[in-house]
This record gives C-alpha cells, structure tokens and sequence, in this order.
C-alpha cells in the first residue's frame, strides 16, 4: 500500500508494474487517473490544488483498509498531486490489483468515490476572467452513498 | 491552545491559513459561534454553515462534537479533489 | 479509437498519454490490466494465448461500437496480446477516457465482460505436470449476461 | 469450397488449425454431423456440443444458423480471453 500527496508528475505503468513486479498472483490491475478538465466556455489556463496536510494522508490512509476489509486485494495505492496544473495535466490517480477483476474494479469505484467526498482536496480554477473555486457535487455525495447500504 | 485551519475559500476570506487561539468552546459549534462573533470577516465567512466542513485533529466531525481535547480544528468547504 | 493484437508488451501510461494529449475535454480515465496470474501448485511455467485473427479484430471493434452507444466516451482502447507471457507479464488492457468518471469505470467494466465471452482469444497454462486450456468461467458468463437487462 | 477453422483444444484434437472442404450442408448443425461422421477423431471432437462455439464469417453464430452463403466456418470452445 502507497500513499503519495506531491506536486511531481507521476507515472501511471510504472506504478502498475511496481504492485505487479515479482508478484504471481495479481491477475487483474485496475487503474483511474483523473485529469484536468476544461468544460467552460473562458478557456481554463490552470487549475489550482489545495490540500490539508496530515489530515490528507490519514484519510486516504483510512480508505485504503477499508476498501481491504470489502473486498479481497492484493495491493493498491493512491497518488494525489497538489498545485498548479494544466489542462490534460494528470491530478491524481487510484491503482487497485487482486487476483480478479471485480475485486479490483469495485475497489477502483469505491475509492474515488470516498476519495471525492473525504480527502481534503479542493480545487481553484483560474480563467482569463478570475479565479472561481470548484463547487462541490451532488453526484459525488450520492455516488459515495452508494456503498453506505453494503456496510452492515 | 488550540490551533485553528482554514482551507480553499474559507482561508482566503478569513486570510489567514491558520491561527493559535485560546479558546472555552465545549464544541465545534460554540466554537463556530465565538470565531463568527469576533468581526464582519469571520461573520461572513461562517454565514453558511451548509457549505462548511470540519476536521477534529484530522478526522471529519460533526458541529456538536466535543473540542475539549481537541488540539488542531480545520474549517473547509466540502472536499472536491481526485 | 484503436484495436491492437500483438505479440508485443504495451505500456499502459503510453496508450493513456496518447488519448488524453491534446484534447481538454477529459476529466477521467479508467484503465483495466489483465496479467498473468500463477493460481496452481504446480507452477505456471507460462502461458500460451491463441486468437482467431480477422474476427478478433472485428469482435473487439463491436464491442468498442457498443460501448459508444451505451455511454458518453471520448475514447477507448483495446490492446491484446498472443503467443507465449511469463507469469506476471501483462496479458491486455482496456482503457476507457470519459468526461466523467462514471462513465469511464462502466466502460471498462463492460469491455472486460463482453471481452471474456465474445472476443475469440483462448488461454493455455503450461506446467512441468503439462499443459492444459484453462475453461471458461461461469462467473464471465453471469458478468456478461448483467448488461443485457440495460439494452432494451 | 468452404473453408473451416479450428481453435485451441478443437484445433489439437482434430489434428489442422484449418481445411478447405466441399459441403452440400446448409446449416451449422448439419456441418457438424458431416464432419463427425469423417472419422474417430471429429467424432470425439464434436462429442461435447455444449463446449463447442461457432462462427460463421466471423460472426458468432447458433447451431441452426444457415450456412449456404458462408465462406468461413470457425468451430472452437467458448472464449477465455481477457
């Protein structure tokens, strides 16, 4: 298990191989990679990443046992960047392996939930026209709701 | 004494990251209550209490949650990284 | 889009750098790896992946046709790899660049499940005790048949 | 003529991955009576219909799929790819 809060880039295979390097029983690695987006008509020049620090690696970190209490996996790991980032610039990304894929898939879909709506992440857009931090979503909490049923 | 952070738009419009404060709040509320009593800034930043998050010493808590123990308080709007 | 079979190993953060440059309309990208997996107690010395080639390519293009109808994808990639994997060697990957991540983690969920039961590759496990085609799985089956109940 | 393919364990047993034949067989079904009446070894080979798949121009097909207008025949066990 890795967790990683930096403002370096990342690499998404070579952290694969890192969990599946000398191991022979993953069968399945599922990975996400979230990355800045420009939806609004102000072209976005950057996106700005504020986190807590402490707090953001304990709840990451508590995320993680909890996906391993669900679901059987091998390994997984989080990278999350902070910073000043541009668009198609990768944020962060989620890698999960286990022996099965809906192991590892499920995993993958439950962390960036929690990850969403726990870790201590906000975002800053800045566009030509001023500076506008990200609102929250709603899809976001009912996505994280979700799992909610599954746990008594 | 008890330290005290503000994240994303609550820091910038409070403007400071963080502070040291004494403090007799019993809880995040009271203590919600004492910060927005102090000026229009602090007024205004905790006037939506819907769009404010808070972490006691580093795990996400509730309004009524004791701070008596408490040694680091974050204020923050919802989380919106990954 | 692109559909690749190949004896060759692939990178995974290459594929996922070659859909997100240049564009700035994705925000998620969902990437599957399926990776030689030892399970047995006589040790998988490797395994060997056979394809039926013209309609490998053309099962995958359909299922990646299908894809795009069923959700709101940018792009998406299939790489599957034949001849003979070590054990820990990536076997294929999936990606699946969406706006949103929803989309993105259902693409590749589905991809992998039609894959596995309509994508004419088949596997065989060689041992020092022999060598034997692995059967298929009544668990892909079930995984497969979960998506039907969405088409009508 | 029509050519026929045969797949991992299919293409072991009956001994060729691929034969062009002459057949007067009009579906898929009736082919592979035909060609497990050839011989000990397509009988045994098309033993087990329930592990057998079929393509038929590369298109997964049923056993009464018709197979006038075909070129391709494909026969193997059910895929485990992925």
């Amino acid at each position: 298990m890795a967790v990683c809060i930096q403002t370096e880039p990342f690499s998404v295979g070579q952290e694969i191989k890192r969990l599946t390097g000398n191991r022979r029983d993953i069968g399945a690695v599922v990975s996400f990679v979230g990355v800045v987006r420009d939806s609004g008509k102000d072209p976005l020049e950057s996106m700005v990443i504020e986190h807590y620090p402490g707090m953001a690696e304990v709840a990451i970190a508590k995320i993680v046992d909890e996906v391993h209490r669900r679901w059987n996996v091998s390994d997984c790991l989080v990278v999350h960047r902070h910073g000043n980032l541009k668009p198609g610039e990768e944020i962060m990304m989620v890698v999960t392996a286990s022996a099965h894929r809906a192991d590892a898939f499920a995993a993958a879909d439950f962390m960036m939930d929690y990850l969403k709506t726990r870790a201590p992440f906000w975002k800053k857009e800045l566009r030509s026209g001023g500076a506008k931090w990200v609102s929250s979503n709603r899809a976001d909490e009912a996505a994280s709701r979700r799992w909610e049923a599954e746990t008594a | 004494m008890l330290k005290i952070l503000y994240f994303a738009w609550l820091r910038e419009r409070i403007g400071t990251p963080s502070e040291q404060i004494e403090s007799e709040s019993e809880t995040v509320g009271a203590l919600i209550e004492e910060l927005a009593s102090r000026d229009e800034r602090y007024a205004l930043a905790f006037s939506d209490l819907g769009s404010i998050r808070v972490a006691v010493d580093q795990e996400l808590a509730d309004f009524d949650a004791p701070i008596s123990d408490a040694s680091e308080i974050a204020f923050f709007p919802p989380m919106t990284g990954g």
